[in-house]
């Protein structure tokens, strides 16, 4: 399988008045060929940062401090921002947001926004991409007669979420990253359209990262799952095992806390509250809230190892290896 | 359809408010300690003459009775007759408004060919020293008296360097094509005369500068708030991420949005725009409309004040019902 | 966790706290700071013009009219002998004065009038923005003019007149705020708690629209002078031999050629304050934006 | 460039009202007027005085003791589209005057001829003959008034063609003249706050006029009127404002030159006898001495202006030179201390808010001050300012008069003879004394004895009334230097002016 | 059980208008619903956005006036009582609202957010309201010094918690749960559950609670009643609805829940979008996506039905 996306030591600050905000402190992500990556983690954990960061996206106050970002071999962080709108963005890499309809543009309609997506990705002019608009809303299951001339304000929730998938992938990217493409979508919309895209990248063979905080969605779409803590990536696995054999005593705690219908046990939860990240907690940012945290865990930062195959973890308990506990 | 109903609806309340407006401009007229016939009869005029004429207008009726007779007439479309002129308001009206209109027409052009420029400017740089330099430079037009930058400008482009007429809608000796709209520019266009175009054009400028300036500000500050407010939405990072590159981000996706509270703000200016004119008028020789309802009021002269003031607000009314309307055809979210 | 300390600490803290990120946000936006320094700088004139003023304000001196900018009248003189610079300093106090007086009576009617309206909606609403209607679609300068006639002469009547004309889009401004508020759900979780309308109108939704009136406040300040001056222009303003800014630039138009000075200083000062003011204005808007400071 | 036979005028003419003789009472719009319509005299100065001079009448019989006057019309005479004028034209022009009723009539019912009465005063002997049965008033003043824009002769046939609603062609020569009048210009259109068109008359009785077209541009603010001439875009700024003509005559420009006249009206204080410290009048002469009558000259009308403490102007019939009051703080003082004012009172000193007023009262004011009486000025516009003067509600008041005819009755009248309800009456001085002594020198036949009662009454006038007369301005204009008789053509200004001397190098 | 809260009938229509050119339109949205809360029960009510969930819980408070139904507390009619009137049963109900960061008055110490309705209530000297704010503030997690703060220097659940002590202060008797914990992370959502569990326990409390989320409802619900559109479609103890679903829409939603570590499954999964509640489909609300939707569907409504004793369903298929 061939490597499409390799972020490794990835910084992202945000510079405001309390201070710098460290958002992401040396996130290493990886994505091979029509793979699907789950990101799962607490509120504010940077999840979305990352993923813009994939994009190219973070704007003042962020700022990328330092990192690799490498997307099919090149690393896209030292493009100019012509080179990355003339050929990655829009047309190798696309995203799907949270809120569809505050992410459609309210003056336009969806007809427009598809064709423009289409236009830019093809080099063709607008006009002519409209032709090809009908088809990719045919592709998200969109009435394409009636939905073409609407305004993002008139369609639902799902059918917005639907328009925008269709933006997304009538470009053909070679990776999508969708950012809580469901959180704000009913439960049972939300289950429709991650079948949805479930069905359209299989047959569009693209690459996706998909973030969510929802850690059954993400088993259930991925094939892989990273999970992210304040600005860390602190494990990685495939999406079996992830539930089956948490690692990190944050996985462990994010499992415990999901209620389960059947499952009657008590919700634990974890303690404590996410770090501000202006003023993070020394070494593992995790240890304040950790039930085994020991001297090192405040000291050092532990590093993404994979202790298992496939298997990655950032914690001291692991640094002899697995241990049962 | 829709359409209607609400234009109806918003012309009927317009009733209500001119209705408003009457009873209020009446209150306060007749509340004003002085005496129009006095004041039009001039300090020399014997008191006998002045009870007499004041008997002959009726202002020796009743206030309620007056009221009613003023009232009864606008439902006929009557606004009475001028005591000063002694012709009907709505001739004097009918002769002074075009002449407003398009100053204020001009002035609006000129503020929005400004404002908006100068808004998205500052907004798209913001907190660079272009953004300052456009803020300081919008805010300066609000913040000299209109009569002391329209004196320079007069002193200087003018008198100094001779490039623009210095009073009047007209050269003396331009003879301008017939009446049609009663706009000048518009007018001559017809005819084709462009001679006479030039030439109103020239006369326009200076005062519609001055006046259009001085409404830059709260048109170029409403563009840039809302422009930045615009860059900040879900939509303009979905814009991004197409790839479509910067200048269609903002001047596509962000402009139309932004510019959907600017035109409400750009109604209200349009009214000040109006009413602000007296100044401007009266330096520049401009026979408006700001200048015969001040003077009438100076001369205490209530059928031109009622007259005139319900007159502006009708036409400010008018202005923001057009305005909500360019709003829906902006903002699709508003139609339905 | 990690909260240690009293109430008292934690309270001085936080506004300690709250300073700082005023003071911050005031230092990175610099033409706030122009601003600030330009009005602070007025208001100090107009405390302060006894000490200021070099010469009496309103003495008339025959033998000393219409001189030039000079180190002993650097503003110059008038045609009365009067030292420009002090009846611009005194000026200032005239202004302050008419700045109070708006703000205090526009907002209160404005404010008044905007959140009842807003907050009760219906009927209500229909009322008071009808009558609001009313004052905003009426051409300004002219209900200033008659209710200026109507009260008497004299600049502070003016300027009440103009602050009956100014508060409409005070009492909009708040009408939309208030609309906004109370139907946030921490309204209505007063409204569960059992307090009345009254209660939570005064306590709870007015402290909330103040912000944004008092930007708007500022930055009417400046056309509020302007509008003034205008009034003095039409021979309405500030009776004779006042030092009032817009009846000075208006008073030495016919000058302007010849002896600039005496309508050109004063109105580089009433340019000068409204400049401050709009950028004051716009400052703290920008400042107090939830999305900045949150 | 203006053509030579063109005559450009920058002026205000926000305060025209009606263009109509019978209408038409402000000096500036009678100027215009009187260019359009001729009337039976015209007033003129002669040796420096104003005198009525004929004009459509020929000359004129007065009989029976000045109560008869029988006029003989011009056989040459014609209104501006070519129709002669006939003894129908007059007759119907003063009833068409006395029928209307506006601000001039009350001239007519001065000398005796009214609405009620006007079928049997005014007659036809002839078609070219016309009878005036008047009053008996001295010959000066009834010949005075017929010499005044209101005694314009309009042509029946004309307007009664467009009479609307038995207007008697009211609103038709409201805004032009159209062959309706025989003066030297026609008035060819007014186009409100925009311009004045005149153009002259080719059937004038006098001989076409030099210039043939006038344009009156409008031109509110006098900075943009002294701008305007000094570019030479406009041949003449009618009001400029002192200040300017002071810098022209200071520093004369190349192109443009200042033309001053002595002016026919007066600008005085009056105090209300009736209020409180000024019922005494001692306190009312303090007030007399306080104020600082030549720096009001130097300083506000930058010397526009001559010294004339009487009501009767330079230059008019019955004026004696009498100045008796100038500036002295320690006699003010002193009278205020007999009169019980030691520390002086508060007052409020009302006015009109045009520059020369307002930097009046700040003057006045400030030597008020100087004695101690500590005046608050309120200004307003003026028809605030005559209403509250008309209800005698002011206590100092500082106004001005403009003269009606060129005859002392014209002053006399309202200055001392509180029963025809004018200023006297106004500021409360009801004095019998001065009120016989004006009434008696109106009826006066005799030249020599009516001079005597004026110079009895001035005297007595300068001692007793509640008026302080400031001075007697000049009027000026600014002008091309290419303009010849502009001089001429101004000198019965405020009273007469004459367009038709003018014309261009 | 005896019931704490009653109601019959209950509609409320909004007029609502989208833009300046429309007409405005009715929105049903509570149509018709009656239910019993009894005493002592944690009442839960799922449904998608929309359908009346928070519209149910703030009429019962009387927070809005119903258009027509009647509510009792504790037996007695409060349909129609005014706000003086209601003084006294604001202290008996309160409610915790759905979205944690607007619920919390910006500009007021937690002191004065949580002490607000002594004040109304109760006219006691600062000393005490500072006992009993503190304790409240105590039981909920919280400490002393929290209470000089603003809400901005909270956490989602830390406010959440505020709200809670905000209306427990009042030691009400009922009170209305709006979707408590959809804005928090999991594992806040898993503290919040546990605490109101207690709390419950505790002071003897009733819940009416309202959530999306069924996984939630398992774990905490006694009774549940499931909405679509204004109208209940099945309501029951919970563990009958869970074991025993039988209307079509329960059954869907409890598919839609992804399944945490399960792996990938096929679901059955209800087509299309949920109707606009300005138009509601003709005869039964569901049939329209439901996928075993009959003819008779599209055109009668189907009344309730009762399955077992108090379990009850609207559908044809129970018929
Ligand atoms: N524009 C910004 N300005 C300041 N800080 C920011 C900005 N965007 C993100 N951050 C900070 O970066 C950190 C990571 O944010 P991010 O949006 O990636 O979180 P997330 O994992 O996507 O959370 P969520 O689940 O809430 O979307 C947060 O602490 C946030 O405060
Ligand atoms: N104040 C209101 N004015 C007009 N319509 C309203 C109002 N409140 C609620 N509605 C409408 O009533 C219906 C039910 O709303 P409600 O808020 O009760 O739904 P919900 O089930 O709580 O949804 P959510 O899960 O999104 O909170 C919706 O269609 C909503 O648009
Ligand atoms: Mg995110
Ligand atoms: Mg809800
Ligand atoms: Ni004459």
């Amino acid at each position: 399988m061939k490597r499409l996306l390799d972020v490794s030591d990835l910084r992202v600050m945000f510079h405001t008045y309390r201070g710098t905000i460290k958002a992401l402190n040396g996130v290493r992500l990886w994505l091979n060929e029509e793979e699907r990556l789950g990101i799962v983690g607490e509120t504010g954990c940077g999840k979305s940062v990352s993923a813009l960061s994939v994009m190219r996206l973070i704007e003042a106050p962020g700022e990328i401090i330092d990192g690799q970002i490498l997307f099919e071999g090149n690393d896209i962080l030292k493009l100019s921002e012509e080179e990355m709108d003339r050929h990655i963005r829009g047309k190798r890499m696309s995203m799907i947001f949270q809120e569809p309809i505050s992410a459609l543009n309210p003056v336009f309609k969806v007809g427009f926004q598809i064709a423009e997506a289409i236009a830019h990705r093809n080099d063709i002019d607008i006009g002519d991409a409209y032709k090809l608009v009908p088809e990719s809303l045919e592709m998200v299951g969109l009435d394409w007669k009636r939905s073409i001339d609407l305004y993002p304000h008139e369609l639902s929730g799902g059918m917005a979420q639907r328009a925008m998938i269709a933006m997304a992938l009538a470009i053909k990217p070679k990776l999508l990253i969708a950012d809580e493409p469901t959180s704000a979508l009913d439960v049972t919309i939300q289950a429709q359209i991650l079948q949805l895209l479930d069905e359209l990248v299989k047959i569009g063979k693209n690459a996706v990262i998909l973030i969510t905080h929802d850690l059954g969605v993400a088993s259930e779409f991925c094939d892989r799952i990273t999970v992210m803590y304040a600005g860390n990536v602190i494990e990685i696995s495939n999406s079996e095992e992830i539930f089956d054999e948490p690692l990190h005593p944050y996985t462990k705690g994010l499992i415990s806390s999901i209620p389960i219908i059947g499952a009657s046990r008590e919700l634990t939860g974890i303690p404590g509250s996410v770090p501000d990240l202006v003023s993070p907690p020394s070494g593992c940012r995790f240890h304040p809230r950790c039930d085994f945290c020991f001297d090192r865990c405040r000291m050092e930062l532990p590093a993404l190892s994979e202790i298992l195959p496939g298997h990655f973890v950032a914690c001291h308990l692991y640094s002899d290896g697995v241990k049962e506990g | 359809m829709k359409l209607e109903t609400f234009i109806i609806k918003r012309l009927f309340l317009m009733l209500i408010v001119l209705f408003g407006v009457s009873v209020v401009v009446f209150v306060v007229a007749r509340a004003i300690p002085a005496d129009p016939v006095g004041a039009i009869l001039g300090g020399n005029a014997p008191i006998e003459l002045v009870d007499e004429m004041r008997r002959r207008l009726g202002l020796d009726k009743p206030l309620f009775d007056q009221f009613l007779d003023f009232m009864s007439g606008v439902v006929r479309g009557d606004l009475g007759v001028s005591i000063k002129s002694n012709r009907p308001v709505i001739k004097d009206i009918a002769e002074f408004f075009p002449a407003t209109l398009e100053l204020a027409l001009v002035a609006a052009l000129i503020s929005i060919i400004l404002g908006v420029p100068l808004g998205i400017f500052s907004a798209v740089h913001r907190n660079k020293l272009v953004d300052h330099f456009c803020r300081v430079f919008s805010i300066l037009g609000v913040s000299m008296p209109v009569f002391w930058t329209g004196l320079l400008l007069l002193i200087l482009f003018y008198y100094r360097l001779g490039w623009l007429p210095g009073s009047g809608r007209v050269g003396i000796f331009t003879v301008m094509p017939p009446k049609v709209t009663g706009l000048l520019l518009l007018d001559s266009l017809l005819a084709g005369d462009f001679g006479a175009f030039k030439d109103a054009l020239s006369h326009i400028i200076l005062p519609a500068v001055v006046l259009g300036y001085s409404a830059t500000a709260s048109i170029a500050r409403i563009m840039r708030s809302s422009m930045l407010d615009v860059l900040r939405q879900d939509f303009i990072r979905t814009a991004k991420a197409k790839g479509i590159g910067r200048r269609l981000v903002i001047y596509r996706h962000a402009l139309r949005n932004a510019l959907i509270p600017v035109v409400t703000v750009i109604g209200l200016t349009f009214g000040s725009l109006l009413e602000g004119a007296v100044l401007t008028e009266t330096i520049f020789g401009w026979p408006g409309l700001g200048r015969y309802i001040v003077n009438s009021l100076l001369l205490l002269d209530y059928p031109a004040i009622m007259g005139g003031t319900l007159f502006v607000a009708v036409v400010y009314s008018l202005v923001n019902l057009v305005v909500d309307i360019i709003y829906a055809a902006l903002d699709p979210r508003m139609r339905v | 966790m990690h909260n240690e300390g009293s109430n008292v600490i934690s309270r001085r803290q936080l506004l300690v706290e709250d300073w700082k990120h005023t003071l911050y946000l005031w230092r990175q936006n610099k033409l706030a700071m122009v601003g600030t320094v330009l009005v602070a700088f007025f208001i100090l004139i107009a405390i302060f013009a006894p000490l200021i003023a070099p010469y009496d304000p309103i003495e008339v001196d025959l033998s000393r009219t219409l001189l030039p900018p000079s180190s002993e009248h650097i503003f110059g003189t008038d045609q009365f002998g009067r030292d420009i610079f002090s009846r611009v300093v005194y000026g200032a106090r005239i202004e302050v004065g008419i700045i109070l007086l708006v703000t205090v009576i526009s907002g209160t009617i404005g404010l008044a009038v905007g959140i009842t309206a807003g907050y009760f909606g219906g009927v209500i609403d229909d009322v008071l923005m009808r009558i609001t209607d009313v004052f905003l679609s009426f051409p300004n300068l002219i209900l200033a003019m008659a209710l200026s006639a109507m009260l008497g002469r004299g600049v502070f009547n003016a300027i009440i007149a103009i602050s009956l004309v100014g508060w409409t889009i005070i009492a909009r401004l708040a009408r939309a705020e208030s609309m906004k508020i109370k139907s946030l759900p921490y309204i209505e979780a007063i409204r569960a708690l059992g307090a009345s309308n009254i209660r939570i109108l005064l306590l709870h939704i007015l402290p909330m629209c103040m912000s944004p009136v008092l930007v708007q406040l500022s930055l009417r300040m400046g056309s509020i002078i302007l509008t003034a001056a205008g009034l003095g222009f039409l021979g309405l303003g500030a009776q004779p031999p006042t030092p009032e800014w817009g009846a000075i630039v208006s008073d030495g138009r016919s000058y302007l050629v010849e002896q600039w000075w005496i309508s050109t200083f004063p109105g580089l000062f009433i340019a000068l304050v409204v400049l401050g003011f709009n950028l004051l204005g716009d400052g703290i808007r920008d400042m107090m934006d939830p999305r900045i400071r949150r | 460039a203006i053509p030579k036979d063109s005559l450009v005028i920058a002026a205000d003419t926000q305060i025209l009202i009606s263009l109509d003789p019978a209408v038409c009472y402000e000096t500036f719009a009678a100027q215009i007027t009187e260019a359009g319509y001729s009337g039976l005299t015209h007033i003129q100065p002669v040796n420096g005085v104003l005198t009525p001079v004929p004009a459509l009448a020929e000359s004129w019989d007065i009989l029976e003791d000045g109560t008869k006057y029988v006029f003989h019309l011009r056989k040459n005479a014609r209104f501006s589209n070519g129709d002669p004028v006939t003894a129908d034209d007059v007759i119907f022009s003063f009833q068409r005057l006395l029928s209307i009723g506006k601000s001039p009539a009350w001239l007519l019912e001065e000398i005796g001829l009214t609405k009620e009465n006007m079928n049997e005063t005014i007659l036809k002997e002839d078609d070219m003959t016309v009878v005036l049965k008047t009053k008996p008033l001295a010959p000066n003043i009834i010949l005075s008034i017929l010499g005044g824009s209101w005694g314009g002769i309009v042509n029946k046939k004309v307007v009664m063609a467009n009479e609307i609603n038995g207007d008697f062609g009211e609103a038709f020569l409201q805004d032009k003249s159209a062959g309706a009048g025989a003066g030297p210009y026609e008035i060819v259109e007014w186009k409100r706050n925009d311009h004045v068109l005149l153009r002259a008359n080719q059937y004038y009785w006098g001989g076409e006029p030099a210039i043939k077209q006038i344009y009156i541009k409008d031109v509110p603010e006098a900075t943009t009127q002294f701008l305007l001439v000094q570019k030479g875009d406009v041949d003449v700024a009618w009001r400029v404002t002192t200040e300017q003509a002071a810098q022209l005559r200071d520093s004369p420009q190349k192109g443009v030159k200042l033309v001053t006249v002595p002016s026919q009206s007066n600008e005085y204080v009056a105090m209300n006898a009736q209020w409180g410290p000024f019922k005494d009048e001692r306190v009312v002469k303090a007030v007399k001495y306080a104020i600082d009558y030549d720096a009001i000259i130097d300083s506000v009308l930058k010397g526009f202006a001559v010294l004339n403490q009487n009501f009767i102007p330079i230059g008019y019939f019955g004026y004696i030179e009498m100045n008796p009051y100038k500036k002295d703080v320690e006699k003010a003082r002193q009278l205020l201390n007999e009169a019980g004012y030691p520390e002086g009172f508060e007052v409020e000193l009302l006015t009109n808010p045009t520059q020369i007023r307002m930097d009046e009262a700040v003057l006045i004011q400030s030597n008020l001050a100087e004695v101690g009486i500590k005046a608050k000025v309120t200004t307003m516009p003026a028809s605030e300012m005559y209403a509250k003067y008309r209800q005698q509600g002011h206590q100092i008041i500082l106004a001005g008069w403009g003269i009606d005819y060129p005859d002392p009755d014209a002053l006399a009248k309202p200055f001392a003879n509180y029963r025809v309800k004018q200023l006297a009456w106004r500021t409360m001085w009801y004095d019998d004394h001065a009120a016989d002594l004006a009434e008696k020198a109106g009826l006066e036949l005799n030249d020599e004895r009516r001079l005597e009662l004026y110079k009895e009454l001035q005297e007595y006038w300068i001692e007793k009334s509640p008026f302080a007369l400031l001075y007697q301005p000049l009027d000026f204009w600014v002008i091309r230097d290419n303009l010849i008789g502009f001089e001429e053509a101004a000198a019965g200004y405020s009273i007469t002016f004459d367009f038709t001397k003018i014309s261009k190098k | 059980m005896e019931a704490i809260v009653t109601i019959e009938n209950l509609r409320k229509y909004f007029d609502i208008k989208k833009s300046i050119f429309s007409k405005p339109r009715k929105v049903k949205a509570i149509n018709d619903i009656s239910l019993n809360i009894p005493r002592g029960s944690i009442f839960s009510v799922v449904g998608e956005s929309g359908s009346g969930k928070s519209t149910l819980g703030r009429l019962i408070l009387k927070l809005i006036e119903p258009t027509s139904g009647k509510i009792c507390f504790e037996g007695e009619d409060i349909t129609d009582l005014g706000s003086k009137d209601l003084i006294k049963y604001r202290r008996e109900m309160q409610i915790v609202q759905q979205d944690p960061y607007n619920s919390l008055h910006p500009r007021k110490l937690i002191k004065d957010i949580v002490g607000e309705g002594l004040k109304i209530h109760y006219k006691l000297p600062s000393d005490e309201i500072y006992v009993r704010i503190k304790e409240i503030l105590e039981r909920v997690g919280l400490r002393e010094e929290h209470m000089f703060r603003y809400p901005h220097e909270f956490s989602g659940g830390q406010r959440q918690r505020i709200a809670m002590a905000r209306a427990l202060v009042l030691r009400p008797k009922f009170l209305v749960l709006d979707e408590p914990t959809s804005a928090l992370d999991v594992s806040v959502q898993a503290r919040t559950l546990a605490l109101l569990k207690e709390l419950k326990e505790s002071l003897e409390l009733t819940y009416l609670f309202i959530t999306h989320n069924l996984a939630v409802v398992d774990y905490i619900a006694t009774h549940v009643t499931v909405m679509y559109l204004g109208k209940i479609m099945e309501l029951g103890s919970k563990d009958e609805i869970f074991s025993n679903p039988k209307h079509p829409y329960t059954m869907s939603l409890l598919e839609a829940i992804p399944s945490a570590g399960r792996g990938k499954r096929i679901r059955k999964i209800p087509r299309g979008e949920i109707p606009s509640p300005l138009d509601p489909p003709k005869g039964c609300l569901f049939h329209t996506r439901c996928v075993q939707a009959m003819d008779i569907c599209s055109k009668e409504e189907p009344d309730e039905i009762e399955i077992s004793k108090g379990h009850l369903c609207r559908c044809h298929l129970y018929s």
